[in-house]
């Protein structure tokens, strides 16, 4: 009998919503050729449907109570200890929704956004694939089903980062991406030893129910070592440094895997292991550390970025920053709820992004913009919206989320964090609105490739513009709305409400008693954010600032300090520490261990022998006399033993 | 007078060592064959002595057999150094060597 | 008093004799015959007549016989080795046939099997006369073989034979001079008697007696002439040679060993000769690198293959013995398959044994090249062949005797023979060069013994032709 | 009796194929594959019931032709059959009527290396196995040096391993010992004992450093044998650890386990970044390979069972991508004329089907969850891990990263980037090159999701 949070049975709805994708990924890829745009249709529609079902299942998922919640399905058994199974519970359930759902919206989206590309089909494939990955990666009931949807996510965003593969830059990116989140595999793989070796299961129940008899340092391991999965894949200091070479890939893949879903993963998986954290202090104080830093180091690094794709990136890394910070001291609702608004207005400010590359044919650098406003109004009020959810502005989404991460910082007892991220609230304002600005407002400084555009309009035939714009449509309700809608109302609210099952009341694990209030701590996120906004409105929003913009814009890339144009020197410190070395230890090895020393030997050993033939032939000289010679002095040899040996007794 | 054994093993072994070292100093395949004879007939020597010595006649017959056994050898040796040596003037054995490594 | 010679006495000797009259009946035949069918004849005679001496040997396995009042046994281990000479003499008669036009067959013919008497007399040889008698009368054959070829190196590989093989020859009757002085008896069983242990003449004599043995055997370092003489000598005169001589001087070699040899001093009495068999094993197998001639490598490689046999001798038990006389007839069908091809693959005279007319030989004669192939493998211990499980056998009872360093120094031979032989295979099977004398379209004889030859060494891996009894030793 | 067939079919056949006339490159083919395929089927058929055996000696010790699948050979048999299917169907040498007889010969002799229930005959098999490599690398090598490393590393473990097996059988009296709870070897020689097998074993994994042989034979067999040759004949050495020096030798196999897990974890690493910076596609699979199988070399070390049963699926594994990614980058070779990665690229925009099934390889090879090197790889550092061994484990993770680099690099370089202009491209892979190596990709799914057949022996 399979061990589970999940009730045992079977449940036959959530295996076909987590096969779905894997049938339509199959189509797509075999039939590609004949399928052409259809397979775009296709693949949507299965995700859709994967959604629908999902949505069908809430009640199963969140029925039950304590440590029988949802609905589980198993699957096969390697081993005694070695149980497979899909579990769907209310955790799980807010990842399939967002998978599904905005995973949904975006496959749509992309049918408009690769119209004409040379391997459409295999773009859906891989999208499919990837949906297919995520949900066995969130519906796993166990560590090793975690990692195989771990593996497997990281697959699908190497295809999508190397999708265009003609381009070096691509395939750099999206071989970087994934030997980092090997690296973050091979943390969670030696979880799993340590938690095979200690508790003999692999799945979740029975291991959360042995974690308060582990002891401390072992229960800190296995924390730590998941954390290495978790940074890598979501992007965490230090193992950030492939997100923004993601970018590499189609607008799309950005806006679902590198920002709606799979980097957040991480978060998932401190929420789910949330039993283990909440019995490691040492843990709880680590990742909700790194994560504070990351918000900070991604903000920081958003500020410096003119690629309107990587400024999303760095503003991604910082926000599940948050989310991981939140998970991490345990204000699993607020993290929870941060990825929940976050996967709305992210997913919004990518496929506005993506409107706005696609129109310019494939112009990113924000300083070519500007003026957009007036071009394109439809695209400025979706990045505009977004922004303001993303910055916390009172009322949107973001707010509500963002407030319920940065109070619970010092709810658990980490002023420092609570700190941080008040003043990373601050930053990110300040480079949402400069995109915003510099994007949007005053005159349009791209004509050259305005023009180029202009020229070919075979360069890119546009799609129906609907097929692109109603699913960011769709988007804006939920990234403005949402956050009111369930996060309002504190304790009480249906978003504790609906986790309370799972995580209990977040008063009973408060640990610290605020010396501020919920209240206090918006205001000053409030003041942060202001002041972020006035900075960003008097460099780029004056009128002044407007006349000469072109020339200000380079002044200020010309004048960005070493320490962000390098990106803080964490790719160069990679290279130095590990790239190189490796390289020149395989070079060592490979040019002269292997075929001077250790063939060498044996090459020695056959050149001894034949010298020994030589020296054997030279005695054969041919000459009776020196014969009869080596002959007698033979027998001299033999009689002298013998003689010696009759005397010895 | 009865000479002691040990002396005929002395004399014997003499006689051996000198056809021994015919055989390896001289460079005539005749005298060589010749200081062959010679080790031969050492043992020869050596058998009927110990046979006197034993009373045993088995010595002898070996000793005769020995004889016959070398006459057929210097034979078989002379047949084979004629041919060798047909076509030179002087005999060596230094000179066959074509055969070596 | 009564002729003591008995109908059994004649019997006990009936092989070697009628191996000696068909000498005759060859060379009578010879002067009967017109020039055409004379070799025809005297193989067809020589074949008959080791044929007959086979079967009469095979009646006598497993009884005890004795001639000239014991010193004479046959019966038992005496009859096996018999039998490999004569599959010796008879293998290389063939080649006589298989090789190309040559006068003087028929003398020829006549003189090896008298060599072949000489052998058979050695393997039943039960005391000092009668091995110095077959000794000689298979050494005096031999030299005369060896100058039949017109070659000058056949001449010279007789002349070198003849002096250095007469020279051991007399050490060896200085010993058994020696031995029956120390003892007072030429019979081999009277020399194990333990009251003359501490007697110097009784060392000195088996010393210089085992010094004859040992050259014959070619282990080093009285091995010198054997790459020389097999090299010269006539291609059937090595085939027989190569086997004949080893294997009635083991004969005589295990007899002195198991029969002839005070017990309490045997393993010291016979250190050198384990010794002289170790360093034989490199020796041998180091001087077959990089040879250019198959006869010569194989004298170099026989060095070597008699040192892994006597590591069978060395456990001093009858099982050993019983090892060492599979891996010897093993052996002899190994050189005689070897040897036949070479004479399938010369069209006048011994381009065979040139090792440079084995290029490509894979393209040209495929099934030659694989026989070629399966008999080196044989050679180099390698399955599926007898060359396999004789190794192992040896190694085993090496091993059981306590011989563990021999059994090391067999193995790392055996690892340089593998490169030795492993690069006449590679020739077979490399792209042939231009301008190699095209070998015979298809020479019955010589591929049917060698098909023989291969057909026996593969067979005998899977059904080991052990002889069950080889006793008794001696009278 | 079916399993004295299983190994004498694929013998006799591949002998007899050299009556064929030479210039049937179809028909020869034709044959090798339907015969690889029967072979396939009869060791199915035989399973691990059906067993033959005859008495070969007595004395110095028992012997006998004792034929049989152990559980663990069973598996292997059936890698090695479907593997000699693969490889035959996906030749395209020169002189292909003699290379087919060669992998058929090939294949009875590992079938009865590793169906031997008798050591004196698994020896006997271990050195018939060698030759017909001996013979492809004389006659299709690239370099006859390739050809002297091989033999000479290998005849020497053979010779070692003979040494062994005549002390082992004359200490323990029989040798029909393979595969049977026979009591283990006792006694003051059995460390020498253990030490010739393990010499033997380690140079056929091969292990660092005896592995200077492999690189130079697996670059340059024709790709269909070396498919073979690293999939199966490389685990000849581990199926000796496994089954023999573990049953036979089993305090040995403990006293010098760390030895053997050293040298695992050196193989390891050693092998991983030396293929980080080959340029060579094949020389980079043939040092993954001495990386992977020293992952195994650690697993016969710890001892623990969990371990073990994982080592057999990473035998299979091992054999499945490997053979598939040998026979890809050989059907790379024989379309671009060369393997050297500097000068290939860009190959799938007008290859899907060879980068598609170069990508499945590779990712199985780089051990990607969800395909069978996973499995095992999971299931032998679990077991490491259970048997108190950290740093073996460590090392094992900092090679997977580093394989999931070369890897990439491999099939990235060959695959993606834009189009290298002076390769002649020829077209994708056809029909029959693609359902060569198809079963090999399918089987490595399978055993990734599902291993669990041979986790229970």
């Amino acid at each position: 009998m399979s061990h589970s949070l999940g009730v045992t049975g079977t449940y036959p709805l959530v295996l076909t919503l987590w096969l779905l994708p894997l049938l339509g990924a199959i189509i797509c890829w075999a039939f590609g050729p004949q399928l052409r745009t259809m397979s775009g249709w296709l693949a949507s529609a299965l995700v859709g449907i994967s959604f629908v079902l999902a949505v069908a299942s809430w009640s199963d998922a969140t029925q039950g109570a304590g440590g029988t919640l949802g609905a589980h399905q198993p699957l096969a058994s390697w081993l005694p200890g070695f149980d497979f199974g899909l579990l769907l519970d209310p955790l799980s359930l807010i990842w399939t929704f967002i998978i599904t759902g905005v995973g949904f919206l975006i496959v749509f989206y992309s049918i408009g956004y690769m119209d004409g590309d040379r391997a459409f089909a295999r773009f859906f494939a891989y999208m499919s694939f990837f949906v297919f990955a995520m949900l066995t990666l969130v519906l796993s009931d166990n560590f090793i089903g975690l990692l195989v949807g771990w593996g497997l996510v990281g697959l699908a965003s190497y295809f999508l980062i190397g999708f265009w593969f003609e381009r070096q830059s691509a395939v750099a990116a999206a071989r970087k991406a994934f030997v980092i989140n090997v690296v973050g595999d091979v943390g969670m793989m030696f979880a799993i030893f340590l938690i095979v070796a200690n508790v003999h299961s692999i799945n979740f129940g029975a291991v959360f129910a042995a974690a308060p008899a582990l002891s401390a340092g072992v229960l800190f391991a296995i924390c730590v070592t998941l954390f290495i999965g978790a940074a890598a894949k979501s992007a965490q200091i230090p193992l950030h440094t492939w997100l923004p070479d993601a970018m590499e890939g189609p607008t799309p893949v950005s806006a679902l895997i590198h920002a709606a879903t799979m980097v957040t993963a991480g978060v998932y998986l401190v929420a789910r292991c949330a039993p283990l954290w909440d019995h490691s202090h040492g843990a709880q104080l680590l990742v909700g550390g790194i994560g504070a830093a990351t918000a900070l180091v991604g903000a920081i690094l958003g500020t410096a970025q003119w690629d309107i794709k990587r400024i999303l990136a760095y503003s991604t890394m910082s926000q599940i920053g948050y989310m991981i910070m939140g998970v991490g001291v345990g204000a699993y609702e607020g993290g929870i709820a941060h990825f929940f608004a976050h996967a709305f207005f992210k997913a919004q400010l990518f496929l506005g992004a993506g409107l706005i590359i696609h129109a310019l044919a494939d112009e990113q650098d924000i300083r070519a913009m500007g003026g957009l406003r007036r071009r394109m109004p439809f695209a400025f009020w979706v990045m505009l919206t977004a922004v303001l959810s993303i910055c916390g502005v009172p009322g949107f989404s973001g707010f509500f989320s963002k407030d319920a991460v940065i109070y619970g910082a010092l709810q658990h007892g980490h002023p420092w964090v609570y700190a941080t991220d008040i003043v990373t609230a601050g930053i990110t304002a300040y480079y949402m609105f400069r995109l915003l600005f510099v994007a949007f407002l005053g005159e349009y400084r791209g004509e050259a490739a305005q023009a180029h555009a202009a020229a070919e309009p075979a360069h890119r035939p546009h799609a129906p513009a609907w097929i692109m714009n109603a699913p960011v449509a769709v988007l804006i309700a939920p990234s403005v709305a949402i956050g009111a809608v369930l996060m309002f109302g504190g304790e009480n609210s249906p978003w504790q409400r609906f986790f309370a099952p799972l995580f209990g009341a977040t008063s009973s694990r408060a640990i610290a008693l605020p010396p501020v209030s919920e209240g206090v701590t918006t205001l000053l996120v409030f003041i942060t954010v202001i002041i972020g906004f006035a900075i960003a409105w008097q460099r780029y929003a004056t009128r002044s600032a407007q006349a000469d913009a072109v020339a200000r814009l380079r002044r200020e890339s010309e004048r960005m300090p070493a320490l962000l144009t390098n990106l803080l020197y964490f790719d160069w410190l990679i290279e130095r520490l590990f790239v190189r070395p490796a390289q020149q230890l395989g070079a060592l090895f490979g040019r002269v261990l292997d075929p001077h020393v250790f063939d060498g030997a044996v090459r020695d050993l056959v050149y001894w022998a034949r010298w020994l033939g030589t020296l054997v032939r030279s005695f054969q000289t041919g000459l009776v006399r020196a014969y009869a010679l080596i002959l007698v002095a033979g027998a001299a040899c033999f009689i002298v033993y013998y003689a010696v040996a009759a005397g010895v007794r | 007078m009865v000479v002691p054994i040990g002396d005929y093993v002395a004399l014997a072994a003499v006689i051996f060592f000198i056809g021994v070292f015919g055989v390896i100093v001289r460079r005539n395949p005749l005298i060589m064959l010749m200081s062959i004879e010679l080790m031969l007939n050492a043992g020869n020597l050596l058998l009927v002595a110990f046979a006197r010595l034993w009373l045993q006649n088995a010595g002898q017959i070996f000793a005769f057999i020995v004889i016959t056994v070398a006459a057929a050898e210097a034979a078989i040796g002379l047949a084979i150094i004629v041919t060798t040596f047909r076509p030179e003037r002087f005999v060596d054995v230094d000179d066959v060597r074509s055969l070596h490594g | 008093m009564t002729l003591p010679f008995t109908s059994a006495d004649w019997w006990a000797v009936a092989p070697v004799s009628i191996v000696a009259i068909a000498a005759l009946v060859v060379l009578l035949a010879d002067i009967l015959f017109a020039r055409r069918e004379q070799r025809y004849a005297s193989i067809v005679i020589a074949l008959a007549g080791l044929a007959a001496a086979g079967f009469v040997a095979a009646r006598q396995f497993g009884h005890d016989y004795n001639a000239f009042f014991g010193g004479f046994l046959t019966g038992g281990f005496a009859t096996v080795f018999q039998e490999i000479i004569l599959i010796a003499a008879a293998g290389s008669v063939i080649l006589y046939a298989a090789l190309g036009p040559a006068s003087r067959i028929a003398g020829s013919i006549a003189i090896m099997l008298w060599s072949a008497c000489g052998a058979m007399l050695m393997s039943g040889a039960a005391n000092l006369i009668m091995i110095f008698l077959g000794l000689e009368l298979l050494s005096l054959g031999l030299y005369a073989l060896c100058a039949t070829d017109d070659r000058k190196a056949s001449r010279e590989s007789a002349l070198k034979y003849l002096i250095l093989s007469s020279m051991a020859t007399a050490f060896l009757l200085f010993g058994s001079a020696l031995l029956f002085g120390a003892t007072g008896s030429v019979e081999l069983a009277d020399l194990a008697n333990p009251a003359h242990v501490a007697n110097p003449l009784f060392w000195t004599g088996a010393g210089m007696f085992l010094i004859g043995l040992v050259f014959k055997l070619s282990l080093v370092p009285f091995h010198t002439w054997t790459p020389d003489v097999f090299e010269g000598a006539p291609l059937p005169v090595t085939a027989f040679m190569s086997v004949a001589t080893k294997a009635a001087t083991i004969a005589v070699l295990a007899r002195f060993i198991y029969a002839a040899l005070p017990v309490s001093v045997g393993q010291r009495l016979l250190l050198p000769v384990w010794i002289v068999a170790g360093v034989s094993m490199i020796v041998g197998n180091v001087g077959m690198l990089a040879q250019r001639d198959l006869k010569r490598l194989l004298g170099y490689s026989g060095i070597a293959q008699v040192g892994y046999i006597l590591v069978a001798l060395a456990g001093g038990t009858p099982l050993g013995l019983r090892y060492a006389l599979y891996y010897l007839t093993a052996y002899a069908f190994m050189n005689l398959g070897a040897f036949a091809v070479a004479a399938a693959i010369s069209p006048h005279g011994e381009e065979g044994a040139d090792l440079r007319n084995y290029q490509g030989l894979a393209e040209r004669r495929p099934w030659l090249a694989a026989a070629m192939t399966l008999i080196l493998l044989a050679l180099a211990g390698l399955p599926p062949t007898a060359g396999f499980l004789g190794k192992i056998l040896i190694l085993a009872s090496g091993v059981s005797a306590g011989f563990v360093w021999l059994a090391a120094l067999l193995i790392v031979g055996t690892a340089i023979s593998l490169y030795a032989y492993a690069k006449v295979v590679r020739a077979m099977y490399a792209p042939a060069e231009t301008g190699l004398p095209e070998p015979r379209p298809f020479v019955p004889l010589a591929w049917v013994s060698a098909a023989i030859c291969c057909a026996v060494i593969v067979l005998m891996t899977f059904y080991p032709l052990i002889p069950s009894n080889v006793l008794p030793l001696a009278h | 009796m079916i399993v004295l067939a299983t190994i004498l079919l694929p013998l006799v056949a591949g002998a007899l194929l050299f009556a064929l006339p030479r210039q049937d490159r179809v028909l020869s083919r034709a044959i090798g594959v339907v015969v690889a395929t029967i072979t396939l089927v009869t060791v199915i058929a035989a399973g691990t019931t059906s067993e033959w055996s005859f008495r070969w000696l007595s004395r110095p010790f028992d012997a006998a032709f004792h034929f049989g699948a152990t559980p663990t050979s069973f598996w292997i048999a059936l890698l090695l059959t479907v593997a000699t299917a693969c490889a035959i169907a996906a030749s395209r040498e020169a002189r292909l009527r003699d290379f087919v007889a060669q992998l058929l010969l090939l294949e009875g002799a590992m079938l009865g290396l590793f169906l031997a229930r008798d050591l004196l005959l698994f020896a006997l098999f271990w050195d018939l196995m060698l030759l017909p490599v001996f013979f492809v690398l004389i006659g299709w090598g690239e370099h006859p040096a390739t050809a002297w490393r091989y033999f000479i590393y290998n005849f020497a473990g053979g010779l070692t391993l003979l040494l062994a097996t005549a002390a082992f059988g004359v200490i323990y009296g029989s040798t029909d010992v393979i595969g049977r709870a026979a009591g283990p070897l006792v006694g003051a020689w059995a460390p020498w004992i253990y030490a010739g097998f393990a010499f033997a074993f380690l140079v056929k994994t091969p292990v660092w450093p005896l592995h200077t042989w492999m690189p130079p034979t697996y670059s340059g067999l024709p790709a269909p044998m070396v498919a073979v040759v690293s999939a199966v004949q490389s685990k000849a050495g581990l199926y000796g650890f496994l089954v023999i020096a573990l049953t036979l030798l089993p305090h040995e196999v403990h006293a010098y386990a760390l030895a053997l897990m050293v040298l695992g974890a050196v193989s390891l690493i050693y092998g991983a970044v030396i293929a980080l910076t080959q340029n060579d596609a094949k020389r980079i699979v043939a040092y993954s390979s001495l990386s992977h199988l020293g992952l195994i070399a650690i697993a016969v070390g710890s001892g623990n069972p969990i371990a073990l049963r994982g080592a057999l699926v990473y035998i299979v594994a091992h054999g499945l991508f490997s053979a598939a990614l040998f026979l890809v980058l050989g059907y790379v070779e024989e379309r671009e004329a060369t393997r050297l990665l500097a000068r290939l690229g860009g190959l799938g925009w007008k290859n899907p089907k060879l980068a598609g099934a170069l990508c499945i390889a590779a990712l199985a090879a780089l051990g990607l969850p969800g395909l069978a090197g996973f499995a095992g790889e999971l299931l032998i550092l679990i077991g490491v891990y259970q048997a108190g061994y950290v740093w073996p484990v460590i090392v094992a993770l900092i090679a997977i990263v580093v394989a999931s680099a070369y890897f990439l690099r491999l099939y990235q370089d060959a695959m993606n980037g834009p189009e290298v202009p002076d390769v002649p491209v020829r077209g994708d892979l056809t029909w029959p090159e693609a359902l060569a190596v198809a079963p090999l990709l399918a089987a490595l799914v399978v055993v990734g999701v599902y291993p669990a057949p041979l986790l229970h022996p």
